[in-house]
């Protein structure tokens, strides 16, 4: 038939121009490796740690780059490519000894100019990385010798050593980053366990075992990410062997898996809080004791029990209690007796309707999370509405600040509370999408910055917790586990409570 | 099986018949009811003998053909009775067998040349197709015999359009091509189902001339299907008169013609137009009408002259001229124009009948249209009861329409089929607020009184109604704005003869009683000199010659009025033996570049009134 | 001309063909269409399907055994049981109840949609087909544009803009239909204006706007209905496909796409989540389909099916 | 024909601006600011600054318009808001999956669907007959969503002959080529059968049958012959469709194709890619109805290259 071969002539015009491109070669990938095999919901936007804004990305990139710093299990900091580290007497700047002997993937020796060149290029105008301000609070780096580099502050900043572990500030081969973002991704140069090895976007992408890793190397050749959104395929694909690990198995199917031969789960409690934001500017959320009532009207309990099937973990501070320092504060009781209460003194004996806005798909069951607190509710006389726009609208409505009442997550990066509590507690907050205004709250959170004492922080920290947990601005409901699933024979996947995934160890025995 | 008790043809003595059928009965399934559509049917075809089956819509003539060379379809007909062709029973062949008669010892012609030929493959390849699946021969073979087949048939240059598609063809052309095509594997039996119907008369006097030349040439036989009586006279040694599925007469074609006997017979000729039978005559006359059941004569009132000469013309055209764009190229440019019709000019007066016909594609139709501005004319005037029609605006236009009314070919598409009839009739009525809805209602019942159907049929729907019923009701439908011109494009061309004859008897009725003056579009010679005042002949746009009726067709001038007269079939016999000499040709066309410009014309004028167009 | 149907006396068969001048008696056109819908082997178990689901979503909330958004999470993902016979969904609520609900949805998203789509397309090709020239032309191109975007992307971008809402994919699923009514009866009205009866209309000096109305509109509608029948199919499939990818019906709506598109994550552990939805929108839909077959043969046999 | 070609190429032209123009006007009607996705939603004031004013957005509209159309003219189609990858980039290796999955499922389905058109045409009426068409009927009464996710657990999960999802080996694409492909084969079957039904009452079938030709040759050559140009237009359209509609069981299968990334980049704000990929679709879609239209042409003679 002519027209088979006419649409070829045409597929082949289109493709050529097309796909050769597309197809992201950087070192050659050796023959008849077996991979271990990683199914991800969503695929990695970037290679450039600088232009990282998720975590399905974020766990892609710190496979082959290392920052500075970063959490043990225990969530203390430890030297990865620094190996030790002072700060100045006046707190203003820190000196970090680099490990030596490193070299970049791309050959480049890894020195205090790098660290320098990274800083900078993440700070630089022209760059316009999306995280910029995660180097907010350095003011300048300096190179001190090949082996040594000083960061100033420009105020004393004790969560600086956190922040150094947050993926944007990993650090990245000065040669091959005066490229950015897509164009470094093709060859990206971190100093990780791993390289890439090739990336199909939107499918797959291989990384490779660094062989000239500083540290223990890698002990699989390599690790490939296959692209595989939904939840029920990369399950089945576990079961049926076609993949070693997945993520984000859904919690329905925990139990199923448990009960599978050959398959195992992983779960780790995370940082990621899920919580119910109210939003004070708006009636009758400007009355505390409604704002109660609806705590003591949520069970968070048989959420977590119903539509979590117990995955995750209770408590009520908006920071995850796996957080080091972060206060352990029980959820609200359900009462709903107390809760008609108090919507009675408060002028709403009959209760009220509210639009409740949602996320779906972004968070586990946040749909059904939803609907089962739309439930709750209208047992205490509030007649709940449902919305749930896409998530681009959704955010674009949450930083103008106008949605009464929203289901939202709050991740953290570094596992240190400054970050997040000051975008979504103080009151200049750019993620405080419910108008939370408190003094004494931004009081501390200030004074907990330079604050360089940990315990003392760390209690600024919890009443900054305690505080706004009594002012209820938000319902917290639970704090999200991360559930992986693995093949019986893999050995030393590491999930982080930062979300984050460490292949350096994994391997299919 | 019933003993028959139709009429037989009388056995031939000397040469057995190549078909013989004997109580041929088919039935068609329709709601799971088998109903006989033709009944006890049983008649030979003589060697080298034309027989005519003659019949109005509906006969059976066609089933029977169909029947005979079983291209029925199997699931919804079936057929009882003997189709004894050249000694074997074709009722008993198995399918296979039957396959192999067809084409190689009977092959057919049918009605529509446009659409009996495949419109993808080219025509030599459909004729080498009904070569090679009777008898293996090489393509090159193949090739050299349907150039031999195509020269047979007198098609032109047939070696070059061997790989020329249908489309590509003429009607008559594609006339010929399927008499090749059936006359490949030389037959002895060739059954030519209503071939010319579809084609103009010059062409199928054409036609009807190959047919007999190639009888001659081949010695073959042909059962001829046809609804004309004038071609029956022309073509056919015997004759089987149809009507409602059964044979009412057989017999020589004299025979049928001047001493038949069944009443149907003699209603049928007694409606067949006859060119020439108004000799002498100046007035229309009226059709005899005979009683199919009695065969009694039914009395026919006078005609009385209506014509108002002396008053102004109802309708008065001038310079006329209609074209058609074409347009072509990356950006649909004009490139060249149909001129459809070119600068004629005539008037009709109060009570007259002026007749315009022509060929297809002559652009009678259109100036029809034109006249009421359906159709956009390029320039001319036209002057209708007094109004300018080229200067009127919308709203006016509307209005002038009440005078002018028209009647269409089709009777089953001309009304439309979801609206009550009554409804149809009362609407142009209202539509131009003439009156209340019960004055419409009045006015509707009586017109459909006068034009021969009941007021309490004003409920029912088009699809209830027989093509006759229907075209009163279009009738009924015009007068209803009491116009002064009716304008009757190709008006009775679709029905049936007997029907043809009663609504033109409803016509001159009509004229007679309302001093209608009619414009009167149509390409049948014979109706139209029963019919008109008046006559003009249009060829190319153009009109050739226009006179009285008299005078136009006792003396016609122009030699493309002569031939087309001379094409007519004449229902009689005894003039079969004639043949008219035709030339191969087709009719030109009327397309022209844009740089043309037509020539000035100059009419001279025989005798009062009669012009005749000169050079 | 009067009848005689029999001039050879003893023939036992009566009259053959539908004789010249013969007048059948007035038959009412429903029956007409219900004899020829019978024709198809399909057409009345579709048209008893499309009946049933209609019954049962006009008297969904008193049949349905629980309250269709009550949910209960301590009875999730149950299988069919006496008191949950379709099983219950992953907050527990009931399914039976939740897809009887969800029947008038679906029935609202196909009705809802087609006649917004006909009232805005099938004027605009009739205007177009009828007034032809440059009308036409600049008609058919925004046509022609708005059939250049990619089928049920066209709906997804609007409602992205309009937002996700049942309301809203049925808008988008109304736009993106309109061009193929718009085309349709265009094309229809096309060749209708040819016949002659349209023609005897405008010689009879009738308005442009009653020969529309009253003619040509009635000729061509029967090829609409044939369509929309179709397109009522079509547009519950798309309405619970946007539904399904979380663009159309929002939760907590027993919309039975919706409902589908939540129960895909429990589909290994508890198949009833989806078969049973899923079920529903086949069989409706399929009801239509078996219905609009036999309309179709019963209206107008020669229709280009799309 | 190259008159034919060039004007119709020429007609092309404003379609696709006019195509340009709306997928423009639609994605910036969309709600929801590009920056703050880029940025991520708790970034700060700063950062969504800094990212709006790198990508452009803080040009007014007629600006962007004009920039955009200016890199189209030179063949940039500029680069995505989301990886900062070309978007040629972005989108060519989508594209392709979705051509490789359309191009497959039109082939299966126009196979299946003119085999059984054929068959049910030439044994019409009968048992086979009323077989088809009921199988057909439910073909395309099935959601594509509810279609593939049977067919996945059926054939993945409880005979688990096919993989999942993913596309690796040719055997990846055989579920979503049955699911795209059989209403595409139903709806091929019944254009094929009604078309050749019509086809085989033409006044030139029985010609060729009053010729003698075996039945074989009258349905195979006459028949089938004339009855495929009205089914090359009905596959040129479905081509079209499959690649727009390919959306949702692009989800399914997690196949990469164009329709998942529109989707995606809608929800991402990637106007870039929105822009570029629903331009590329359109042309691919009007290309598809010229390539059909040659085809026509070339199929039936009687259509002159006018």
């Amino acid at each position: 038939m002519p027209t088979s071969r006419l649409f070829r002539r045409l597929g082949v015009l289109v493709g050529t121009g097309l796909v050769s491109a597309s197809l992201w070669t950087a070192p050659v990938l050796a023959q008849n490796i077996k991979p271990l095999r990683y199914a991800t919901g969503t695929d990695a936007q970037t290679l450039d740690p600088q232009f990282v804004t998720d975590i399905p990305t974020a766990r892609v990139v710190t496979q082959i780059h290392e920052t500075l710093i970063y959490p043990n299990s225990a969530g203390e900091m430890v030297g990865v490519l620094a190996e030790s580290w002072d700060v100045s007497e006046d707190k203003l700047s820190w000196t970090f000894h680099l490990r030596k002997g490193i070299k970049f993937h791309d050959g480049t020796p890894f020195n205090a100019a790098a660290v320098k060149f990274t800083f900078d290029r993440i700070m630089a105008k022209e760059t316009a990385a999306p995280r910029a301000s995660s180097a907010a609070a350095i003011d300048s780096v300096e190179v001190k010798d090949e082996h040594t580099v000083i960061i100033k502050t420009k105020s004393p900043y004790a969560p600086l050593l956190a922040q150094l572990s947050a993926y944007n500030l990993a650090i990245i081969s000065p040669s091959a980053g005066v490229k950015l973002n897509n164009e470094y991704s093709r060859a990206p140069a971190g100093t990780g366990p791993f390289k890439l090895g090739k990336w199909t976007p939107g499918e797959k992408l291989t990384i490779i075992r660094n062989d000239e890793y500083w540290g223990k190397k890698a002990a699989s050749a390599a690790v490939e990410f296959t692209v595989v959104p939904e939840d029920s395929a990369r399950v089945l694909m576990l079961m049926s062997g076609e993949a070693d690990v997945v993520s984000n198995v859904p919690p329905i199917m925990v139990n199923r898996l448990k009960g599978a031969p050959g398959v195992k789960i992983v779960e780790q409690t995370g940082y990621r809080t899920i919580y119910v934001g109210l939003n004070l500017d708006t009636k009758p959320f400007d009355d505390l004791k409604v704002r109660q009532a609806i705590a003591h009207a949520i069970d968070t309990k048989l959420l977590l029990s119903g539509v979590m099937n117990n995955i995750g973990t209770a408590g009520g501070g908006l920071e995850s209690t796996v957080i080091p320092g972060s206060a352990k504060i029980a959820p609200y009781p359900y009462n709903p007796e107390l809760s008609k209460k108090l919507l009675a003194e408060a002028g709403y004996p009959n209760g009220f309707t509210i639009d409740f806005y949602i996320t779906t798909g972004r968070y586990i069951n946040d749909k059904q999370l939803g609907e089962a607190i739309q439930a709750q509710l209208a047992k205490v006389g509030i007649k709940v509405n449902l919305q749930s726009p896409e998530f681009g609208a959704y955010s674009a409505m949450l930083r103008q600040k106008k949605i009464p009442m929203f289901l939202l997550g709050k991740g953290s990066p570094t596992g240190d509370p400054d970050f997040t509590l000051t975008i979504n507690v103080h009151s200049e907050g750019t993620g405080n999408y419910g108008n939370y205004r408190n003094d004494k709250v931004d009081r501390l959170l200030t004074e907990q910055r330079s604050t360089v004492e940990v315990a003392k922080r760390n209690e600024q920290l919890r009443q900054v917790l305690q505080q706004s947990y009594d002012d209820v601005p938000w319902i917290v409901l639970f704090y999200e586990n991360q559930i992986f699933g693995e093949r019986e024979n893999v050995r030393g996947v590491e999930v982080l409570p930062n979300e984050n995934v460490l292949f350096v160890n994994a391997k299919v025995e | 099986m019933n003993q028959t008790q139709s009429p037989t043809l009388p056995i031939q003595e000397a040469e057995s018949p190549i078909l013989s059928v004997r109580n041929l009965t088919t039935s068609f399934r329709s709601d799971d009811v088998w109903k006989p559509v033709v009944r006890n049917l049983s008649f030979d075809v003589p060697p080298r003998k034309t027989v005519a089956i003659v019949g109005e819509s509906g006969s059976g003539k066609s089933v029977t053909s169909l029947s005979i060379m079983r291209l029925l379809p199997k699931r919804s007909s079936y057929i009882e009775g003997q189709i004894n062709l050249g000694g074997q029973d074709l009722h008993t062949l198995s399918d296979d067998e039957m396959r192999r008669v067809r084409g190689r010892d009977v092959s057919m012609i049918f009605q529509e040349p446009m659409t009996s030929l495949n419109p993808i493959f080219p025509i030599g390849k459909q004729i080498a197709e009904a070569l090679t699946v009777h008898k293996p021969l090489s393509r090159s073979e193949a090739r050299a015999e349907v150039i031999r087949l195509l020269d047979k048939v007198r098609i032109p240059n047939a070696a070059s359009r061997f790989d020329e598609y249908p489309h590509q063809f003429s009607g008559g052309m594609r006339q010929r091509v399927m008499i090749a095509m059936a006359l490949a594997s030389k037959p002895k039996l060739l059954i030519a189902d209503e071939p010319t119907t579809a084609l103009d008369v010059t062409i199928q006097g054409q036609i009807l001339d190959l047919i007999k030349t190639l009888q001659d040439e081949d010695g073959m036989s042909v059962l001829f299907i046809t609804h004309d009586m004038g071609v029956v006279a022309e073509i056919a040694d015997e004759c089987i008169v149809m009507f409602r599925g059964e044979a009412v007469e057989m017999g020589p074609t004299e025979n049928i013609f001047l001493r038949g006997k069944h009443p149907y017979t003699r209603a049928l000729l007694s409606a067949v137009p006859k060119l020439g039978s108004m000799t002498g005559r100046s007035l229309p006359l009226r059709f005899p009408i005979v009683d199919v059941l009695t065969g009694d004569m039914q009395p026919q009132r006078d005609v009385i002259d209506t014509v108002a000469q002396t008053k102004s013309p109802v309708l008065s055209v001038k310079n006329l001229t209609a074209r058609f764009d074409i347009h072509s190229g990356i950006f649909s440019r004009k490139t060249a124009a149909v001129h459809a019709v070119e600068n004629i000019s005539f008037d009709l007066f109060e009570g007259e009948t002026l007749s315009i016909v022509g060929e297809s594609g002559c652009g009678k139709s259109t100036t029809g249209r034109s006249v009421t501005r359906l159709i956009e004319p390029v320039k001319g005037s036209i002057v209708i009861d007094g109004h300018d029609v080229m200067a009127l605006n919308r709203p006016a236009l509307r209005r002038m329409r009440r005078s002018i009314q028209m009647v269409f070919q089709d009777p089953f598409a001309s009304l439309n089929p979801r609206m009550a009839i009554g409804t149809a009739v009362m609407e142009p009525y209202l539509e131009h607020g003439l009156g209340s809805r019960r004055q419409a209602q009045e006015k509707a019942a009586d017109l459909l009184e006068k034009v021969g159907l009941k007021a309490d049929m004003m409920r029912r729907f088009a699809h209830e109604f027989s093509g006759g019923q229907r075209q009163r009701i279009a009738v009924a439908r015009a007068l209803m704005l009491d116009p002064k011109v009716i304008v009757a494009d190709e008006a009775v061309s679709a029905l049936d003869v007997s029907i043809k004859a009663q609504v033109c008897n409803l016509l001159l009725d009509l004229q007679q009683s309302l001093n209608l003056a009619y414009l009167f579009i149509s390409h049948d010679m014979a109706v139209v000199e029963r019919i008109s005042h008046r006559v003009a002949v249009m060829y190319l746009g153009e009109i050739v010659e226009v006179g009285p009726r008299a005078a136009v067709f006792e003396n016609p001038q122009h030699p493309y009025t002569r031939k087309l007269m001379s094409a007519v079939p004449i229902p009689d016999p005894s003039r079969r033996t004639l043949k008219r000499e035709l030339s191969v040709d087709e009719l030109r066309s009327p397309i022209r570049s844009l740089k043309y410009v037509p020539p000035v014309r100059e009419y001279r004028e025989i005798s009062t009134g009669h012009l005749v167009l000169l050079n | 001309m009067s009848s005689n149907a029999n001039l050879m006396s003893g023939n036992p068969r009566p009259a053959p063909v539908a004789v010249e001048e013969a007048s059948r008696p007035a038959s009412s056109r429903i029956r007409q269409i219900l004899k020829q819908m019978r024709k198809s082997k399909f057409a009345l178990p579709g048209g008893a399907i499309v009946l049933i689901f209609i019954i049962l979503a006009i008297l969904a909330p008193w049949i349905a055994p629980h309250d269709p958004y009550a949910n209960d999470l301590m009875a999730m993902l149950l299988p069919p049981s006496a008191e949950h016979p379709f099983g219950t969904d992953e907050l527990g609520r009931d399914i039976l109840s939740r897809v009887l609900v969800g029947a008038r949805l679906s029935l609202v998203e196909g009705l809802f949609s087609v006649s917004l789509a006909m009232l805005i397309g099938v004027p605009t090709g009739m205007i177009s087909g009828y007034v032809g020239g440059r009308t036409d032309t600049v008609i058919m191109r925004i046509i022609d544009v708005m059939l250049a975007f990619p089928g049920v992307l066209l709906a997804i971008v609007i409602v992205s803009i309009l937002g996700p809402s049942l309301v809203n994919a049925m808008i988008a699923v109304a736009i993106y239909t309109v061009p193929i009514f718009a085309r349709l009866a265009r094309g229809s009205t096309l060749s209708v204006k040819e016949e002659p009866y349209i023609e005897a209309c405008q010689s009879a000096g009738m308005r442009h706007s009653r020969i529309l109305l009253r003619h040509i509109f009635p000729n061509i509608a029967s090829t609409l209905w044939v369509m929309a029948a179709l397109r009522v199919a079509l547009a519950i499939l798309t309405a619970s496909s946007l539904s399904f990818l979380g663009l159309g019906a929002q939760a907590p709506s027993p919309e039975w796409g919706a409902m589908l598109a939540a129960g895909r994550n429990y589909m290994l552990v508890a198949p009833h989540v989806v078969i049973f939805p899923g079920g529903a929108i086949v069989l409706l839909v399929l009801g239509i389909n078996l219905f609009q077959d036999g309309l179709r043969l019963a209206l107008d046999p020669k229709m280009a099916e799309r | 024909m190259i008159t034919f070609l060039a004007r119709r190429l020429s007609q092309l032209v404003p379609v696709l601006v006019g195509v340009s123009v709306i997928v423009f006007l639609m994605i910036h009607l969309i709600p929801g600011d590009p920056a703050v996705l880029v940025a991520g939603i708790d970034a700060t004031k700063e950062d969504v600054a800094a990212v709006r004013q790198s990508l452009g957005l803080d040009k007014p509209l007629v600006m962007q318009y004009g920039e955009f159309v200016g890199r189209v003219a030179t063949g940039d189609f500029g680069k995505s808001f989301r990886t900062g990858r070309p978007v040629s980039e972005e989108i060519g290796v989508r594209y392709w999956n979705t051509m490789i999955l359309g191009l497959s499922a039109v082939v299966f389905g126009t196979l299946l669907g003119v085999i059984t058109g054929i068959l049910t045409a030439v044994y019409r009426n009968g048992w086979f007959d009323s077989s088809i068409l009921a199988v057909s009927l439910l073909g395309i009464s099935i959601p594509s969503f509810f279609l593939g996710i049977s067919l996945m657990l059926l054939f993945s999960v409880y005979l688990g002959w096919l993989p999942l999802t993913g596309m690796d080996s040719w055997k990846n694409l055989i579920l979503p080529t049955l699911t795209l492909g059989i209403p595409n084969a139903a709806i091929i079957s019944r254009i094929t059968r009604s078309s050749l039904v019509e086809v085989l009452n033409q006044d030139y079938v029985r010609t060729a049958r009053a010729k003698g030709l075996k039945e074989s040759v009258v349905v195979g050559h006459h028949g089938v012959r004339n009855a495929l140009i009205p089914v090359v237009t009905v596959v040129g359209l479905q081509m079209g469709y499959l690649l727009g509609g390919a959306v949702v069981t692009e989800t399914v299968f997690a196949w990469p194709g164009i329709g998942r990334l529109i989707v995606q980049s809608i929800a991402a704000r990637d106007f870039p890619v929105v822009q570029a990929s629903v331009l590329l679709l359109a042309l691919t879609f009007v290309m598809i109805n010229l390539l059909t239209d040659v085809l026509y042409r070339i199929l039936d003679p009687r259509i002159k290259f006018k």
